[in-house]
């Protein structure tokens, strides 16, 4: 019992992350119809802002040692970090240990631009493109993001640790009157309020809205929208900063639970692209059911007594489930007809 | 018309085989002549021919081709092991088994169509891949890959730590050390394994063009075209789509059982999504529904990923030493961000160009340039005239 | 990297790669005839150089162990043209005395890409065209075992980079293979008596194993050791290879009545399921009336960095490490430091290790062919070179020397100070009987 | 009401017919609805061997949701459709066309990629090797006898001039007569028109309307739907009116102008 309550708390958190992946690149779809390839890269950049930030805090200038000696056996050359004399070691310090949280503040604006430029300087061209060039060019260019990040920040993931407060795990076993192994780290459950926050905002946004009823209405049917033809360069314009600023605080505030490294987006692009799929093309309550629901059963199929009636389901449980859905339920959970269908 | 195309398609066939089996000396300038690479050229040209009689005839985009190199590789790896180090059995074995299975995934996965077809491929190829390297292991020897070894002296040796090869026993064939892939006793590593490819890629090319130019080509096309259409002009579109994904399952088996003959190993990575992946940039970057494009997109991402790699700074240094020294190192350290380590780089921004300024890959630049060259000498020459050529 | 850096490397490589471009123009078929002579053998060098062949990750999740490899190559070259310099200078053998057989060493790289596939396909170009006499690097037993494998075949001697997994020179072992590093039979009895001094012997562990074959071998032997000290095995949980999170595999340990988790994970899978586990609360948590600890039998001080704080007070064993104190380690990190800027990584020394050691067979043989390379290593001991004492067992071309048992840094003075060694288990406790695991060396192959 | 029409209806074709009277199609209590919209509601129709029957009908009166259940397109609610004995309800699309139920669309569903000359060889190759065949050497720029037929009916339709061109860079109505010539290639026993000069010059309507006469010689059934009173009144032998999902008349062209219920609906569809 305690064992299948922690593992629902894993689903729903991975599915809160999964979900909020697949939000960004379901809208872009819905709207653009642009099958964006690039949109792990934007997790992975969300995620670097969150190390941009925290090595922004740590630049610093060098300070010879008196007393200590570097792996040489030379003086060491201590790194004193600028804000530290700027603002003293107790404000230095709080800056520091709180960089995840505030890099969403870096990663809202910097996201929003790298979307704007990004949909202005090429999507755009792309919209009345076959699919298999949108892919081509945005895996391209996911490439080629990857490589500058590796060129600068290495290959190697780098560890972003949540705040002390949140640090460690809460006892959620007594919150609910399970036994006291029932706890779950702090950072896990803020990831997954965040997660349920943003879905919520955007839902909200496209719900009332009235910039949000034009994007609804040109997933309900993209040519409708295009005789609206008033702006609607700039709707498009802003619909994908808006999937970029979601993908990129997705990957900000993921950094905790996973270390970053240059590769973490082309990591969930697979699982991102299949969790819209479960959904429905083109669905934004598809693929946040379809999130929360692959999350939930990729837990189960993990369990001990799962794994030993059926070796290796968890190698494959998320692959099954999407061939199950889309064998049975032609569209995915929750998608529309037309959508994505030539 | 029938017959200019006719001759056409000749003179490409003999274009094709002509370059095929001089390529030993015609690539030597760029570095590109040694028998692996030959080898590989035409095995990823073979996966790429028969990856776009399904993509680029029919549309229908797999993202999971990739599963079919890997039976072919492990479909010939184990009649080495089991039967016989002549190759001939692996290869048509492994053929026959990637249509089966081809048969079986795309009978499943061509329920659906456009996007949900490539994720249902998609699907297929993930879970073959990661048991393959896990619980598969008793078959597919996991991570480590399977491989070849001597004959064993013991039953009570594993399988896979030795092999039996029944037919060679039989026919009493000694073997030293580690045995070779052979045909019929010629050794099928190097050159004579890259001239069996290089047939054998002649071959699939021939195929795959009478395939195109056949009625069944035709209806592909026309599948590709207007699906619906063609339903309401009688046709069953399903069994032509399931022979197109049939038939290019069987060359990716092919290609993935050249693999072993070449290089007698099968690892699981080689149905990892970014190996299906691989095939389709493949097409796309050399022109999709061409001919000659796939197999040339393919020799140019297998030589970036062979040689641009292969460029550290040192060989930069060298080749850039006619410069002034400032110069030099200026030049090295912008060229060594995208050669060496950072010849991703160059395949990311590759892809990019090629995809905005070309739309119809290589083949397309290849068009635009003879168009122009057409054109100087007579205007009046019909575009219909060099697009054919160019194909 | 500083501009300074860049520079002093790049003359290094100016005088030292081989013009790749300049090798083999005429089709290597018409040359093969050569290979008929008795005493020749593939790639035999006819000028005033021979070519080293440098197969490393540089792209994919282990770029930056490749790198460093590449880097310690390089300087390995340096010292070895130079006759001196680094561990050359405390190496036990005085044979190197500036190049190799009277030859320049240069060198070809390649990209593994951590892919078997791509690995053969690399040490190919490097053997087909470009004329390498050995290929060296790699940084997982996969693509060991399968490149070892290619060398094999080609005829080439291979030494062994990165590459833990027992099969390695168990029952994938051939005999032109070499392998410097440790493997999981020695980190199980190395680690073994270590755990059970710090936490008892009244244990019971539960272990999260990476899914494939390396994963298998390392939970295999920490079982061994580790319940014929007493402890208990609660669970043993296959992980899938790159799962990233690692959450659903942790809970169930908090139920599992189990006071240790042993993470037999490796690189990025590590960092991942370390950070998991101590977010978890793991480290802090209290079972049976014991503390818990959680157990990383194999670390790579690289990855540990990517891990952080996570890694404080967790046990672990590595083949070496730069903080050792004895002269070998001293020099190679101070050639290696001066040179770079920051101290080397396991990788980066096993890596130097094997290119000395290859150039000092070579130079005691008189020559380059595998078969008689090999004889010269087989049985070979060696010091200086930052392990004490160390042999070349001829009947499985594994090095045997001491084991080092490492606990993450409480209070670490530089983001390079992550591990502090514990313990350095002698020779003698590690060693095995090469049937043990299995396999057969079979005969040279020289092309 | 309905069934009076119908009887007249019957008695009217057997005296065009002057012999036996030879149903070739037959659409018994046809019921479609969409989401609680009845598009087709108690459809009765009965189609002559050799006829033209037009079905007139104003905007959203069903026509075409007619034609879709015919061919196979969409599946009726209840009721069936007979086509020469063989129940077509619940048949594929491409079942419905092996038994010589070809259509015409409305708006033209060609080929896009293909010449104008594959478009029209396409159906006839399908007609005449219906079952699903590989062979690679089957060269279709060899299947003579289907050229000959194909570059003759492209004639017919006067698209001789643009054999080579991309159906994709062709005019609408060249679409449109592209359409129509790979309906007729076929030569199926009935064929069905969805307003096949719809958005053609008076011009080029004419020349249509004189092709479909033609036709009409050889004996094929059609069944069109067309808007243009001028077409459907030189063509057709008998007329159906479509309005609100119903047949509310049905009889020779003369008797159904004269229809008071035609007029109301016609009428109220210019009062909307």
């Amino acid at each position: 019992m305690d064992g299948l309550f922690l593992q629902i708390l894993n689903g729903l958190d991975k599915g809160g992350a999964y979900a909020l992946i697949a939000l960004g690149l379901t809208l872009v779809f819905g709207t653009l119809g642009v099958v964006n390839f690039a949109h792990g890269a934007l997790f992975m950049l969300g995620a670097f802002c969150a190390v941009a930030l925290q090595r922004i805090f740590a630049t610093s200038y060098q300070a010879v040692s008196e007393t200590k000696k570097d792996f040489l056996g030379n003086p060491l050359k201590e790194d004193v970090p600028y804000i530290q004399d700027w603002f003293g070691p107790d404000v230095a310090a709080f800056l520091m240990d709180w960089s995840v949280p505030m890099s969403i503040l870096l990663a809202v604006p910097v996201m929003a631009l790298i979307g704007v430029i990004m949909e202005r300087g090429l999507i755009k061209h792309f919209y009345n493109r076959p699919h298999a060039d949108q892919i081509l060019v945005t895996f391209g260019l996911a490439i080629v993001v990857q490589e500058i990040i590796k060129h600068y920040f290495g290959a190697n993931p780098i560890p972003q640790p949540a705040p002390d407060i949140v640090a460690g795990a809460a006892n959620v076993g007594a919150w609910v009157g399970l036994g006291e192994n029932v706890v779950y780290p702090w950072w896990r459950l803020v990831y997954f309020g965040f997660s349920a926050a943003v879905i919520f905002g955007v839902f909200a946004f496209l719900q009332f809205t009235n910039f949000g009823m034009v994007v609804r209405a040109g997933m309900q049917d993209r040519e409708m929208v295009s005789m609206l033809g008033i702006n609607i360069q700039r709707r498009f314009t802003i619909v994908f900063g808006l999937a970029a600023v979601v993908a990129g605080v997705a990957g900000a505030m993921y950094t905790p639970t996973l270390p970053p490294d240059y590769h973490i987006g082309m990591d969930f692009l697979v699982l991102s692209f299949v969790v819209v799929v479960v959904g429905g093309m083109g669905s934004l309550g598809g693929a946040v059911l379809a999130g929360f629901l692959l999350g939930v059963l990729q837990s189960f199929a993990s369990m001990n007594e799962v794994k030993s009636i059926l070796p290796g389901i968890d190698q494959i449980i998320v692959y099954l489930i999407a061939v199950i859905v889309l064998l049975t339920l032609p569209r995915g959970l929750l998608g529309r007809k037309g959508v994505m269908e030539e | 018309m029938g017959n200019t195309q006719s001759r056409n398609d000749l003179l490409l066939l003999a274009g094709i085989a002509g370059f095929t089996l001089l390529a030993p000396w015609l690539l030597a300038p760029i570095g590109a002549a040694y028998p692996d690479l030959l080898q590989k050229f035409c095995i990823f040209g073979i996966f790429a021919i028969g990856f776009n009689i399904l993509f680029g005839l029919t549309g229908y985009l797999s993202f999971g081709h990739a599963v079919f190199i890997g039976v072919g590789s492990y479909v010939s790896v184990w009649c080495f092991k089991l039967l016989t180090m002549n190759i001939i059995p692996a290869v048509a074995l492994s053929v026959l088994m990637a249509g089966l299975f081809a048969a079986a995934i795309g009978y499943v996965s061509l329920r659906r169509s456009g996007i949900y077809f490539s994720i249902l491929t998609l699907a297929f190829a993930q879970m073959s891949y990661n048991l393959a390297y896990s619980v598969l292991t008793p078959i597919t020897n996991g991570e480590t890959g399977l491989q070849v070894r001597a004959i064993r002296t013991n039953a009570e040796l594993s399988l896979r730590d030795g092999d039996v090869r029944v037919i060679d026993q039989a026919l009493g064939i000694q073997e030293v050390g580690v045995p070779i892939t052979n045909l019929f006793g010629m050794k099928m590593s190097g050159y004579p394994g890259f001239y069996f490819c290089a047939v054998l890629l002649i071959i699939c090319f021939y195929l795959a063009q009478r395939l195109t130019r056949s009625n069944f080509g035709v209806m592909l096309k026309a599948i590709k075209s207007n699906q619906n259409r063609l339903n309401y002009t009688g046709i069953h579109t399903r069994p032509y789509l399931i022979a197109a994904f049939v038939i290019s399952g069987m060359y990716a088996g092919l290609a993935g059982s050249l693999m072993a003959v070449t290089d007698p190993i099968a690892g699981a990575e080689r149905m990892q999504w970014t190996a299906s992946g691989e095939v389709v940039l493949m097409t796309i970057l050399g022109g999709v529904g061409t001919l000659v494009g796939p197999v040339l997109g393919a020799g140019l991402i297998k030589f970036a990923e062979q040689k641009v790699s292969s460029w550290n700074e040192g060989i930069l240094n060298s080749f850039f030493s006619f410069l002034p020294e400032s110069l030099q190192h200026f030049v090295v350290d912008v060229v060594s961000l995208f050669v060496g380590e950072g010849w991703h780089l160059t395949l990311g921004l590759m892809f990019m160009v090629i995809v905005i300024f070309l739309p119809g890959g290589l083949m397309e630049g290849f068009r635009r340039i003879m168009a122009r060259f057409q054109k100087k000498p007579d205007e009046t020459v019909a575009p219909d005239g060099a697009q054919q050529a160019a194909e | 990297m500083s501009d300074q850096k860049q520079l002093t490397r790049r003359r290094l490589l100016k005088t030292s790669a081989a013009a790749a471009t300049a090798a083999t123009a005429a089709p290597y078929f018409f040359t093969r005839g050569a290979l008929a002579d008795s005493h020749a053998y593939r790639n035999a060098p006819t000028g005033d150089s021979v070519t080293f062949g440098f197969n490393v990750p540089q792209t994919g999740a282990y770029s930056e162990e490749g790198k460093d490899e590449l880097r310690a190559y390089e300087l390995a070259v340096e010292h070895i043209n130079a006759g001196g310099g680094g561990m050359l200078d405390t190496f036990s053998s005085k044979a190197l005395k500036g190049g190799v057989n009277g030859k320049k060493v240069k060198f070809v790289t390649g990209d593994t890409q951590t892919k078997s596939d791509a690995a053969r396909a690399s040490a190919k170009r490097m053997i087909e065209n470009d004329g390498a006499i050995m290929i060296t690097g790699g940084s997982s037993s996969g693509v060991a075992i399968a490149v070892q494998g290619l060398c094999q075949e080609a005829g080439v001697i291979f030494m062994a980079g990165l590459t833990h997994s027992n099969d390695t020179t168990g029952k994938d072992k051939r005999a032109n293979g070499f392998r410097h590093f440790f493997n999981t039979e020695m980190t199980g009895a190395a680690l073994g008596p270590v755990l059970k001094n710090a936490f008892g012997s009244d244990r019971r562990a539960y272990h999260l194993t990476a899914d494939y074959t390396w994963g298998w071998s390392q939970e295999g032997s920490i079982k061994k050791y580790t319940e014929q000290l007493g402890w208990q095995t609660a669970a043993a949980v296959r992980t899938p290879l790159g799962a990233g999170d690692f959450s659903q595999y942790i809970t169930p340990v908090l139920n599992s009545g189990a006071d240790v988790l042993v993470l037999n994970h490796y690189g990025k899978d590590m960092v991942n399921s370390l950070t998991n586990a101590v977010q978890f609360g793991l480290r802090d948590k209290q079972v049976n009336g014991k503390d818990f600890a959680i157990v990383v039998p194999l670390y790579s001080r690289l990855m540990a960095q990517g891990a952080g704080e996570n890694v404080k007070g967790i046990f672990g064993s590595t083949n070496w490490h730069w903080s050792l104190a004895d002269e070998g380690s001293k020099a190679f990190v101070k050639s290696f430091g001066e040179k770079y800027g920051f101290p080397p990584s396991q990788a980066a020394h096993t890596t130097y290790c094997q290119a000395i050691l290859y150039a000092d067979a070579c130079q005691r043989a008189g020559t380059f062919k595998p078969s008689e390379v090999g004889k010269s290593l087989e049985g070979f001991k060696f010091d200086g070179l930052g392990n004490g004492p160390t042999e070349y067992r001829a009947d499985d071309h594994q090095c045997f020397k001491d084991v080092l048992v490492v606990k993450g840094k409480e209070n670490p003075s530089s983001k390079f100070d992550v591990l502090e060694v514990v313990e350095v288990t002698p020779r003698a406790k590690v060693e095995y009987p090469a049937s043990l695991l299995g396999g057969e060396l079979g005969p040279y192959n020289n092309g | 009401m309905l069934a009076t029409a119908e009887k007249t209806a019957d008695d009217e074709s057997r005296e065009f017919q002057r012999g036996t009277p030879n149903s070739v199609l037959h659409i018994d209590d046809v019921h479609k609805s969409f989401s609680g919209l009845h598009a087709l509601s108690d459809v009765d129709l009965e189609v002559l061997e050799g006829e033209t029957h037009a079905i007139i009908g104003p905007n959203g009166a069903g026509k075409s949701t007619l034609l879709n259940v015919c061919v196979g397109r969409l599946k009726p609610d209840r009721g069936a459709v007979v086509f020469d004995g063989e129940v077509l309800t619940g048949k594929q699309p491409h079942e419905i066309n092996q038994l010589g139920v070809a259509r015409v669309f409305q708006t033209p569903e060609v080929f896009p990629d293909l010449t104008v000359l594959e478009n029209i060889m396409v159906p006839a190759l399908s007609k005449r090797d219906g079952h699903f065949r590989v062979n690679p050497f089957k060269d279709f720029e060899r299947e003579a006898s289907l050229r000959d037929e194909a570059v003759a009916t492209a004639e017919s339709v006067g698209l001789q001039a643009q054999l080579t061109a991309q159906a994709s860079s062709m005019s609408r109505g060249d679409k449109r007569r592209l359409e129509l010539a790979m309906g007729l290639i076929q030569h199926p026993r009935l064929l069905l028109l969805d307003e096949p000069t719809a958005g053609m010059a008076r011009h080029d309507t004419n020349a249509t309307i004189d092709l479909l006469k033609k036709i009409k010689e050889g004996g094929m059934t059609k069944v069109i739907i067309e808007h243009d009173m001028h077409v459907v009144f030189s063509l057709a032998d008998r007329i159906s009116v479509l309005a609100g999902g119903r047949i509310i008349a049905q009889g020779t062209p003369d008797e159904v102008k004269n229809d008071p219920k035609v007029k109301e609906a016609y009428l109220g569809e210019e009062q909307v």
